[in-house]
Parts: C-alpha cells; structure tokens; sequence
C-alpha cells in the first residue's frame, strides 16, 4: 500500500479552470415519455438564455446515433467543453454520452446527466405546467454544476496475481482449478479436513443417476496435485485487509496432529478407543478420535480431533513411520491476492424447529433428511447401502418423504424454494423404489418443481415405477405412543380428503440455508447478505456472481440454492471475473476522491475519524494523506471537516452551491 | 350440506364471485398468499370426522366465491387454532373462518342454538346462566348463592347493564331469516 | 368464574388463598364472552363485552384470573389485542361509552390458573404446600385456548406443553401421554351447539384413544372440556354403547385435594363420570402400610 | 396563521419546492423505480444526487433552506446496508442534532429529515415523500413555514 501511495500523491488532478466554460444543453423527448409532459422546447429555450449556454436543442432521442452525433458535432462545431443532457438517469443512458464526449476528447466527467425522464416527466404526468418548471429548475441545475465541473483522471493500479478460495465444496474446486489453469496462483482455504464437500456425500446425482465421486474426484485430485493451488484445510479465513486488487488475508491453520509424511495405513484409527458420531457421515456410523472422514478423503493423511481425543497416545505409538505429532500448533499465514472467491456452500436446514415433524426426538427416530437418507444408500455406508430403519434396523415397508421441510415456509422464516428439494426427493425416491419394489414410497409435495431438461423425464419416470405423489403438505407425523408406529398426516388437496399415511420411515426434504459461521465471514469480507442470509450478489441478473464488494466473487450455494451443475457454471463465471483483472495486471479506477487544501487544513483528524474504509491517514508531521485507492468516494469526509479544507472532486461544496441554488428556487447563480 | 355438494357440481361464471366482497378479510390475513398446500385441513380435528375442509373455504373466500356464507361447514371449526399454528404462509385460517361467520350471520345464517346462546347472554349476562341445581350446589359448597355477576345484581333488580347489553350488543338478523334458513336446512 | 362448576370455583378460591393470592369479587362481571361462540357473530361486540369485563379488573387494579380457557382465549386476546391495536381500542371505547363509564387502559394481565401455578407459584414453590401426594396415572388433556395461538399465548409451545405434566408430577400423579393427546375435545367454537353429532365424533375417537392407555383419571384446564368430557362420555355410554366411567377433574381441584382438603368439599359428589372415585385413596394407604 | 382553509389546500400552495439529497445508491436507485413504475408524487420534490448522505452537511441543508426551499429531506439506504459502510447513521445523527437546534430556536423541526429506502422498491422512495408532506403539512399548520419565520 504504502508503496503506492507515494505514487499517487505525486501527480495532482489538475483542473483547467482557467478556460472558461462553454456549456451544450440537450433535452430529450425519450418519444412521448418526456415530450408528452414536459414542454421540451420551451425548456430547451430557457436553458438557452443562461449564461455559459452556447447550444440547447431538443430531439427525439437523444441516445440514438443522430442524438449522440448532434453532441459530437457540438464539440466540434462550437467547442462545447461541457454537456447536459435532460433524459433519463445516470446510469441508463449518462455512460452512454460520457462515452460520447470523451470519444471527442472531453473527460466525460465533464458530462452533466439531468433526469427530467424517471424524477419529474413519468411521475408528474397529470400536473404539466408544474412539471415543465420542475424541468426548467433541474435542467438549469444542471448547468450550474457542470459549470465548474473539472477532470476527473482514470488511473491504472496494478493487482497482485494470486486469488483466494473460500470453501473446497464443488463449486470452490471449480472455481480454484479454473483459476489454476488461468496461471493464477490460488491459495484454497477449507474448514474441514478434507476437500470436495457435500457432494461426496452424496449417493447419486439427479438426473443421470451418477455416481458424485467418480465426478468429482478428478477434481478433487486435479486440484490437490495441481502446482499453482496452495491448499489449507482446517483452516479459516482471520482477517481480511486491502481493497480490490490488493488484498492482504491472514489464514488461521488448525494443525492436523499428524504429519503429512502419513501413509494412511490406518492403524492409529484402527486402534483408537474413543468413537464419535462422524460428521461428514451426518451421524450415520461413528469415527475415532483419530480419523480420516472417509477412505477416498483426500488429503489422505488422517487428521486428530483434539477435542474428543483422550491422548492415550497409542496412535503416537502405534504409527510406523512416527507421523502422529500432538505437539503441532495453529499457525497463521498471510497471502496477498488480488481477487477473492467464496464459495462457503450451504447447510442443510435442522428440521427441529418445526415441532409438528417431531425430527429428532425421541421416539422418532425414523425421521430422517434426506442428506442422511443419501448417507444410508451410498456405497460406503455403514448399511451398506441398505436401507435400515434406525429404530429397529428393520427394512421400512412404507417411506414418505415430506418436501418443503425449512423453504417455502414463513413461520421458520425462509420464504424461498430451495428449489433442488423436488429433484433429489425424486430422484432418491426412484432408487428407493428401485431396491425394494414391495415398498411403497409416497412424496408428499406442494408444488413438483422440476425445470429444465431430464428432470421432468425423471420425474415421469419415478411416476411409472410406482412412487405416489401426493399433493399436500402434512400437517403432523403423529406416534402412537403404545405401539409407536408413525403416522403421517396430510390432506389430498386434489380430492380433498385428510389421509393417514402409514410410514415406518419419514424423510424430510431439508432446505438449503446459510452454512454456520457465515456471519462473522460476512463481516471479515464486508460484503453484504440478504434477509435470508446469503451473501448478496451484485445483480441478480446482470452479475450474479460479484459479491457487493469489488474484487470478491460468489461461488455456488453461498449466494442462494443451487444444484451441482449450476453451482459448476457459477464457480466457472466467478473465475472467469475474479482472473479478469489479475490477468490484464491491473484495474482502472477512476480518481473520483478528495483533495485537501493544506492552507486551510488545521489538522483536527476529523476527516481520519469519519473515513469509513480507512482511507484516510496522516503523514510523518501530521498531515491528513488520501488513499486514492481505497477511497471510495463517499465525500462523508466534507462535512466533518470544519474548515471545508477537504473537498470530493465535482461534488466540492461550491458546486453542489451552485445546483441547490437553482433547484430551491434561488435563481442562477450569476445573476 | 348436499346442496353445497350440488353447488360444486354446477359451473360456476364470473357472476357467481364477488371479488370485492372479502376484501376485509384479505386485510386481516394474509389469505391472498395462500398456496392451497392443506396443512390446515389435515391438521384440521373437526375436517377427520365432518365435511369441514379448511382449505377449500379459504380457496373459495380467494376467489370471492359467496356460497361459502351459506356453507355450514363454517359452523363446525372449533376454533382449535391447530391451523393457525402451523400454516406455512400465516395466512391465519381460524381468523379467517371467524370472520366468514360474521358474515353469516349477517345474513342471518346463524342456528337456533346459537340464537339462544345469545339470548342467554343477553338477557343473564352468560352464556351459561345459573339454574337451581347449581344453585343448590353453591350452597352446599358453602359458597355464596350467586356470584357478584350482572346476573345477581339483575337478580337484585339492578339490571342496567343487561339492559345496556340487549341495546347495544350482538343484534342479530331479525327472525324471519332465520326462518328461511332452517327451511333450507330441512 | 364457570356458572356450571361451582366445585372447580371453590377449589380454585381455596387453593389460591392458600398460595397468598388475594381474589377480589370482579362486581357486574358477565361472561367472557366464549371466543368461538360470540366472536362468530360479530367480532367487534366480542371485542366490547370482552372489555368491559377488563375494565372492571382493571378498576380493581388487578389481574384477571381464569380457570377457563375459552375465558382466558378470550380476554387475554382482547387485552392484548386493544393493547395494541389503536384503531379497535377506539371503536372499543365508543361502544363501551355505551354501556356505562368503561374505558379500556391497558393496564392489567389475564392469567390461567394453570399458567400461574406452573410458572409463578411453580411445582418448586407447590411442594412444601401440598400435604398428601396421589398415586395415580392422569390423561392430561390441555385444550385449545390455553395455548394457542402460541403467537398471542407466548405461554409455551402448543406441540409438546409440559406445564401441566411437570406441576402434577409433584402431586405423585403420572401423566400417560396419548395418541393425538393435543386435539380438541371437540366441544369448542360453537359446534356443540350447532352439531352435537360432529362434536361427539371427535370425541368418540379422542375417547378410544384414552380408553386405550386406560388412565385413572382426566385431568383439565377448562371446564368447557370438563363439560364436554363428562356429558359426552355419558353420551356415549348411552348411544354408542361403549361404558367409559372416567372421572374428569379440574386442575385446581386437583391441586385442592393434595393441599389436603377431602373429596366433598373439592366437589367430587357432583361428577357425571367416575362418582366413586377417591383418588385412589385406598391404594395410597396400602402403600403406606407396606412401607 | 392558516386562514379559514383547509391544511391540504394551504400547505398545497405553500409547498413548492423540497430538496431531496438523495444517496447514488438505495436513494436514486428508488427514485428511479419510482420513476418507472409511474408511482404519482408531489412536483414540489427535486432531487439532488449526492455519493452519500453522509456527505450532506448543515451548510447544504441550510443553503437550500437560505434559498427558499420549503423542507429539505436526506433520503439514504436502509440503516446497515449503506453501500459506504455507515453514511446513512452518520447523517441521520448529523440531522438529529440538526432538528435540536431547530427546536432551540423556536422553528418547527418538520423542516429536517433523514429517510432511508430501497433501491429495489420505488414504494419506499415515495412512501418518504409523502411522510415528508405529512410531517410539513402538520408543520407548517401548527407554526406557518419558514417563510413566514413561524
């Protein structure tokens, strides 16, 4: 930073006051969307008669070719040096003249943007006259301020060739090996022990009935053998510094307890006594204290959990080449990177808090998810892939699945669909039906959501085999508390009769929600989150993939539920934006920041206070110094400052003097 | 009840619906946002037993479908709130049936029964009143014969605040409709 | 206080006196009115009646304390419906101008007995007042009211409540948990009224559920369900031909019982249901002969 | 002050000009939804865009009350989601403080406001307006408007 710096403070913007200005109105018609309620022509005349004004004309559209050449032709013709244009808002067609004037040399900050279209002609069509006024006062605002509108540079900062991934699920693997193949270096930061997500956990994916790991494990070996991707696993993000372009993250590493010249022959877990309900399995078989979370895990070496180990130390002991090691200690390493993706993934959602399913309690243990469901069927499980009810172990005659278990459900607060729920629920209800015929297996639904191509087929086929559909959401699983059978209760909207469903085993379609610790992530980042607790993306159209920060991309399930294959194509576009500028080796920035006027600076720190992303700081004696880069031209350092020694260029006080004169009526400032 | 069975056999035109009618309704809950999933019926304790279908009322109050005020249905919720609990879009169908029983009774759907509960209340200022038995009871309980209620100060011959009560509260719809509703009903 | 049940009002007067709580005399109360029956016909005059009862608990300047829970549905939702709706608590107090000088403030709670002795007084503080404890097994049946909606309630949540459970705990009584032990008895909102049949036949099912974990007793909150349970069981006996012979008590004359007081003067001599029922009495003195 | 007509019509000729400073972000972003869902507003409003409320001070507001406008309002992101961190707080203080010293100098403090919308809903935008013209109208029929010095 501090390098930079330096750089920065030598050139000056530098103004060119000293020409005085010659100023071209242009009001728009925008077809009858002004025309029809604001007088264009008499505002155009009226701007006309202010002083510095040497062409106001009125045209169709102004954002056309002709509208765009009259502004041209202004500048050549009669060497307008600034222009106002009475359209539509800045960021609709004000780029699109910027660009204009400044194809003609002009810095297109020299471009006054009025919107008479969106604040005054749409939304005052019934008063006309008071309309036209209103366009009057704003268009002759706008020509005060463009008076002494200055330059504004564009300045070119170099970035740091590395990135940073947040998460080793499938979207962040994605996303890395991109990256990697883009020859980026990418440092790959996972909370768990081992890379590739829920995704290994599944048993089979929709729609071609695939096997996950045999997808993603060229991934997940690509990117651990990768040169260019630096991995951490147990590890997590501590702090993040720096702005776009150049960031500064430190990573928090937990040690492993076991050194990586392991050979994962797995005698320390083998003979380790303590058992724990395994994570990566969601509880569905114990592991040691001394575990590897499954046979495929890569990294392969096993790792130690500190918290439930009785330090017997018959793994110490026990390993044949001396790799276990409790003496290993956190550490904490410090990158630079240029762009950030995070692709923290999802959670499934914890169905307790709707008490009519009784999830989790007790008595009710053949209530499951159906990430557990996953679990029981996949190859590695410890039923092997049998079907068992947790209960008694016997195999269920009867299995409803609920759907909707967490998303479209206001009273948990998650308005939205998760939207994947249907489609896996399908698709592991055919397995189901698939393995025991004699079985019958019922998905109670609201809606079947099933878009795009193959998952309607899919769904049609689970229709053949003879799964039953209902459609209505169970109001309660109720047990008979003497012969503890399950009930499922749910009305048959389409012939409107309450229907008991026997079930021996209940599987709810668990929605997506936030993964845990999302909360203090979002803050490190300072990227914004949406209600439902996502991290937000940019635009939900134009870019779903920059987060709310520059120079931090989203990545997967992070930014809203996904299933595999849009998390892939999301991962992919999030390393396409996040390489962009690393590659080009540099960002433009436009030089939109504050000058300090050091004669009337009295040094008070007020501005250094108020400056949010800390951009402002003082020099050896003193002095308050701009950071132009991490600026971000907010201007909240004016007003603090009680000598208006610190101006925000082209928003100085003087200027906005100027517009708010003419807009509360005070007449031109000339005059 | 088998002539609204007949009225879902008929087609029905746009005529039949008043979209304005339960506007008042929509404000109170937010039934408009209702997604007809059938969690209230099936939580529904009366709707096992009887023809009562929460969510085809609240189906039929969405598309301003009036027979719905002369539905008895309406009549057999016991307000048991098991719906209101667990409705995924809080569209709070108890209330919405309450409502729908205000209307009814405005038109003067309302069973005798009820009338006389009414009644009761009016003129004793419960809709329990208090017969000999209990009194007796009272007695032997060693409790004061009547509790210090409108109703013993209108025993007493103070009796303002029924008569306050027969002005002011719950006038239901004269007799004749009542009438005509129980022919219905027969 | 419930007109029917003058046993269930002395017991509660006794028990509550017994626990230190002053019960004023609510003076030209009238009913509350029943939320199912009267809101059903005009929401507004449910709203008045209901208030005007809140004023004069509120120039007492004391809490309401209900053994119903249609009562409690009623006046704790009115109360803290006006508490926060502007809008209705002026219409309220126009109507109310009407029926003598009452005004709604806001300044008091409504209470359920059953809420008080579960939380305030609390099997903790009921423990040293109770003299004799009872072997029994309970079918504890909560109502609707009481608990929901749980929103308004804020009482406890409606799909697993132990209030009950873990106060008569301390009374020796075991509470047998049933099938769909949750669901109406069947009587509220007017239907009996307006549907005797409909009401019996959720009770018939709710009865065979608890005739099959064969309780000694059932327990309630609400002497609209006492009703419901003691006449419908007697209903039943007569047209279905089952013979159900369960006692049903309220809670407070339960809790009367233990505080020592004998089954006369909790009222038992007046139960439909299960006339010779004794607390199991017998069995207790067995017990302490044994031991 | 208000001779023998109603407030509404009164305050309708009394109000001509508001100055809106509105943020670049959530503040135009809803001005300009406003626009295009044609939601109907008073043309007394004009709009000033600013980076961010925060960077409106007291000289602003009062240049543009010097200057014959009639309220002025500050129209922010919602607080939190301020897309520089924490303008929209420190403005909404900045007007707090503001108001006081209005009070203290015997003006109604109606003239004044911090608002805060959503560029994704134009309801917002013009639910402020219209609480502006609310707050004015009680204003200016309790105390007349700054014109008329109160």
């Amino acid at each position: 930073m501090a390098v930079k710096e330096e750089k920065m403070e030598k050139s000056e913007v530098e103004s060119e006051d000293s020409e005085e200005p010659r100023i071209g109105v242009f009001c728009c018609h925008c077809g009858h969307n002004i025309a029809g309620t604001v007088d264009v022509a008499q505002v155009a005349d009226y701007a006309r008669t202010l002083p510095n004004v040497v062409k106001a004309e009125h045209y169709m559209f102004m954002c056309s070719k002709p509208g765009v050449q009259m502004l041209k032709d202004s500048i050549k013709e009669l060497g307008v040096n600034r222009t106002v244009v009475a359209s539509c808002s800045k960021n609709q067609h004000g780029i699109t003249f910027a660009k204009a004037i400044a194809e003609e040399g002009i810095n297109k900050h020299r471009h006054q943007q009025v919107n008479v279209r969106e604040y005054c002609s749409w939304v005052h069509k019934k008063e006309q006259d008071k309309a036209t006024a209103k366009a009057i006062r704003l268009v002759e605002a706008g020509v005060n301020r463009s008076r002494k509108l200055e330059d504004v540079e564009t300045r070119r900062i170099p970035t740091t060739k590395a990135a940073l991934v947040i998460g080793a699920g499938i979207a962040g693997l994605r996303a890395s090996h991109d990256l990697a193949e883009l020859g980026i270096p990418v440092f790959l930061v996972e909370k768990n022990s081992t890379i590739g997500g829920h995704m290994t956990q599944m048993n089979k994916t929709f729609p071609t009935l695939e096997c996950p790991q045999c997808s993603i494990s060229p991934l997940t070996n690509g990117v651990a053998n990768h040169p260019l991707i630096e991995l951490y696993t147990n590890a997590q993000i501590k702090a993040i510094g720096g702005s776009m372009g150049n960031f500064e993250v430190d990573i928090e590493i937990k040690p492993r307890y076991v050194k990586d010249n392991c050979t994962s022959c797995g005698d320390c877990s083998t003979n380790c006594p303590v058992e724990v309900p395994s994570e990566w399995d969601s509880g569905m078989s114990m592991r040691n204290a001394i575990y590897k979370a499954y046979p495929q895990a890569i990294p392969a070496t096993f790792v130690r959990d500190k918290k439930n180990c009785i330090e017997c130390n018959t793994c110490v002991n026990i390993c044949p080449v001396q790799a276990v090691d409790f003496s290993m200690e956190a550490e904490t390493k410090t990158v630079k990177v240029g762009s950030i993706v995070v692709a923290a993934g999802y959670s499934e959602y914890d169905p307790t808090e709707i008490e009519p399913y009784h999830y989790g309690q007790e008595g009710y243990e053949d209530v499951i998810t159906q990430l557990k469901l996953e679990r029981m069927l996949s190859p590695t499980s410890l039923t092997n892939s049998q079907i068992l009810r947790p209960s008694d172990g016997k195999i269920p005659k009867s299995i409803v699945m609920i759907q909707c278990v967490g998303s479209r459900n206001e009273q948990v607060g998650n308005k939205y669909c998760t939207g994947v729920c249907c489609k896996f629920a399908i698709k592991n209800a055919h397995i189901l039906k698939d393995m025991y015929p004699d079985t019958d297996v019922t998905i109670c639904y609201i809606d079947v959501r099933t878009p795009g191509l193959n998952f309607e087929e899919m769904y049609q086929s689970t229709q053949e085999i003879g799964v039953r559909f209902i459609r209505g959401r169970p109001s309660e699983i109720t047990r008979n508390p003497l012969t503890g059978e399950l009930k499922v209760i749910v009305e048959d909207t389409l012939t409107m009769t309450p229907l008991q469903l026997d079930a021996d085993m209940v599987v709810l379609s668990a929605a997506m929600v936030p993964p845990e610790g999302i909360g203090p992530l979002g803050s490190k980042l300072k990227v914004l989150r949406s209600k439902e607790g996502f991290l937000k993306e940019f635009h939900i159209k134009m870019n779903p993939t920059l987060s709310s920060k520059g120079g931090i991309f989203l990545a997967g399930t992070i930014q809203g539920p996904k299933d595999i294959s849009e998390s892939v194509a999301h991962a992919g576009s999030a390393a396409a934006l996040a390489a962009a500028p690393l590659v080009r080796g540099y960002i433009e920035k436009e030089m939109l920041v504050p000058t300090i006027d050091y004669d009337l600076c009295v040094n008070c720190g007020m501005c250094i206070t108020i400056c949010a992303p800390a951009a402002i700081d003082t020099d050896e004696d003193g002095k308050p110094i701009v950071n132009k880069v991490a600026c971000r031209s907010c201007g909240m350092c004016m007003p603090s400052c009680p000598t208006a020694a610190i101006q925000l260029i082209n928003f100085t006080d003087d200027q906005l003097y100027d517009e708010i004169i003419a807009v509360s009526g005070g007449g031109a400032v000339c005059e | 009840m088998t002539e609204t069975k007949e009225d879902h056999r008929q087609f029905k035109t746009e005529e039949d619906f008043d979209k304005k009618f339960f506007k008042d309704i929509e404000r109170r809950s937010n039934i408009w946002q209702c997604i007809q999933c059938g969690t209230c019926t099936a939580s529904c304790e009366s709707g096992r037993w009887t023809a009562l279908k929460t969510r085809m009322i609240l189906r039929k109050v969405v598309l301003g479908d009036l027979s719905v005020l002369e539905d008895p249905d309406i009549w057999l919720c016991t307000t048991c709130y098991q719906c209101y609990e667990r409705c995924p879009r809080d569209v709070r169908p108890t209330d919405v049936i309450m409502e729908l029983r205000n209307y009814a009774t405005k038109r003067g759907n309302i069973s005798p029964n009820h009338r006389a509960v009414v009644g009761y209340f009016k003129k004793f200022g419960h809709a329990v009143p208090i017969n000999d038995e209990i009194r007796k009871r009272r007695v032997e309980l060693g409790l004061e014969e009547l509790p210090p209620t409108a109703f013993k100060f209108k025993e007493e011959g103070d009796d303002k605040d029924l008569i306050k009560f027969e002005e002011h509260l719950f006038d239901l719809p004269p007799l004749k409709e009542e009438k005509k509703k129980e022919e219905e009903k027969k | 206080m419930p007109n029917r049940y003058p046993a269930i009002e002395k017991s509660t007067r006794f028990v509550m006196k017994k626990l230190g709580y002053e019960i004023l005399e609510m003076e030209r109360a009238s009913c509350c009115p029943a939320p199912g029956v009267f809101r059903s016909f005009n929401k507004v005059d449910w709203m008045v009646a209901g208030a005007r009862n809140l004023c004069i608990a509120e120039k007492l300047d004391a809490d309401i304390l209900t053994v119903c829970n249609g009562c409690f549905g009623t006046l704790q939702e009115i109360n803290k419906h006006l508490k926060e709706n502007e809008e209705h608590r002026d219409i309220v107090n126009e109507k109310l101008k009407l029926l003598g000088d009452y005004e709604f403030k806001g300044t008091i709670n409504v209470r359920h007995v059953a809420e008080v002795l579960g939380y305030e007084v609390g099997p903790w503080g009921l423990e040293d007042i109770i003299t004799r404890k009872i072997a029994a097994r309970a079918a504890v049946h909560y109502g609707c009211h009481f608990l929901k909606p749980t929103r308004l309630r804020e009482i406890e949540s409606s799909e697993g409540p132990t209030i009950v459970e873990e106060l008569i705990e301390v009374l020796g009584v075991e509470s047998v948990r049933f099938k769909e032990q949750l669901t109406c008895c069947g009587a509220g909102g007017g239907v009996k009224a307006y549907d005797g049949k409909a009401s019996d036949t959720i009770f018939e099912e709710k009865m065979k559920n608890i005739n099959d974990v064969q309780p000694d007793f059932i327990l309630d909150i609400c002497p609209f369900c006492h009703l419901e349970y003691e006449t419908a069981q007697d209903q039943l006996n007569k047209n279905k031909g089952c013979n159900y012979d369960y006692p049903v008590i309220h809670l407070s004359q339960l809790v009367a019982y233990c505080m020592g007081m004998d089954r006369e003067f909790v009222g038992l001599q007046y139960q439909l249901m299960g006339k010779e029922y004794n607390f199991g009495v017998e069995e207790a003195k067995k017990e302490e002969e044994a031991a | 002050m208000s001779d023998c007509e109603t407030p509404d019509e009164y305050v309708k000729e009394r109000i001509n000009n508001i100055v809106i400073f509105m943020c670049n972000e959530c503040g135009q972003g809803s001005a300009n939804t406003a626009g295009v869902a044609r939601m109907a507003y008073n043309p007394a409003f004009r709009i000033i865009r600013v980076q961010c409320t925060g960077q409106v001070g007291p000289i602003q507001i009062m240049e543009a009350l010097n200057n014959g406008a009639d309220a002025v309002a500050c129209v922010g992101c919602c607080l939190g989601a301020c897309h520089f961190f924490n303008g929209n707080i420190i403005s909404m203080h900045r007007i707090k403080l503001m108001k006081k010293v209005f009070k203290e100098l015997g003006y109604s403090d109606q003239f004044v406001n911090q608002y805060t919308s959503r560029a994704a809903e134009g309801e917002t935008a013009v639910g402020d307006f219209e609480n502006i013209i609310e707050r004015l109208t009680t204003a200016i029929t309790e105390k007349g408007t700054l014109k008329d010095g109160c």
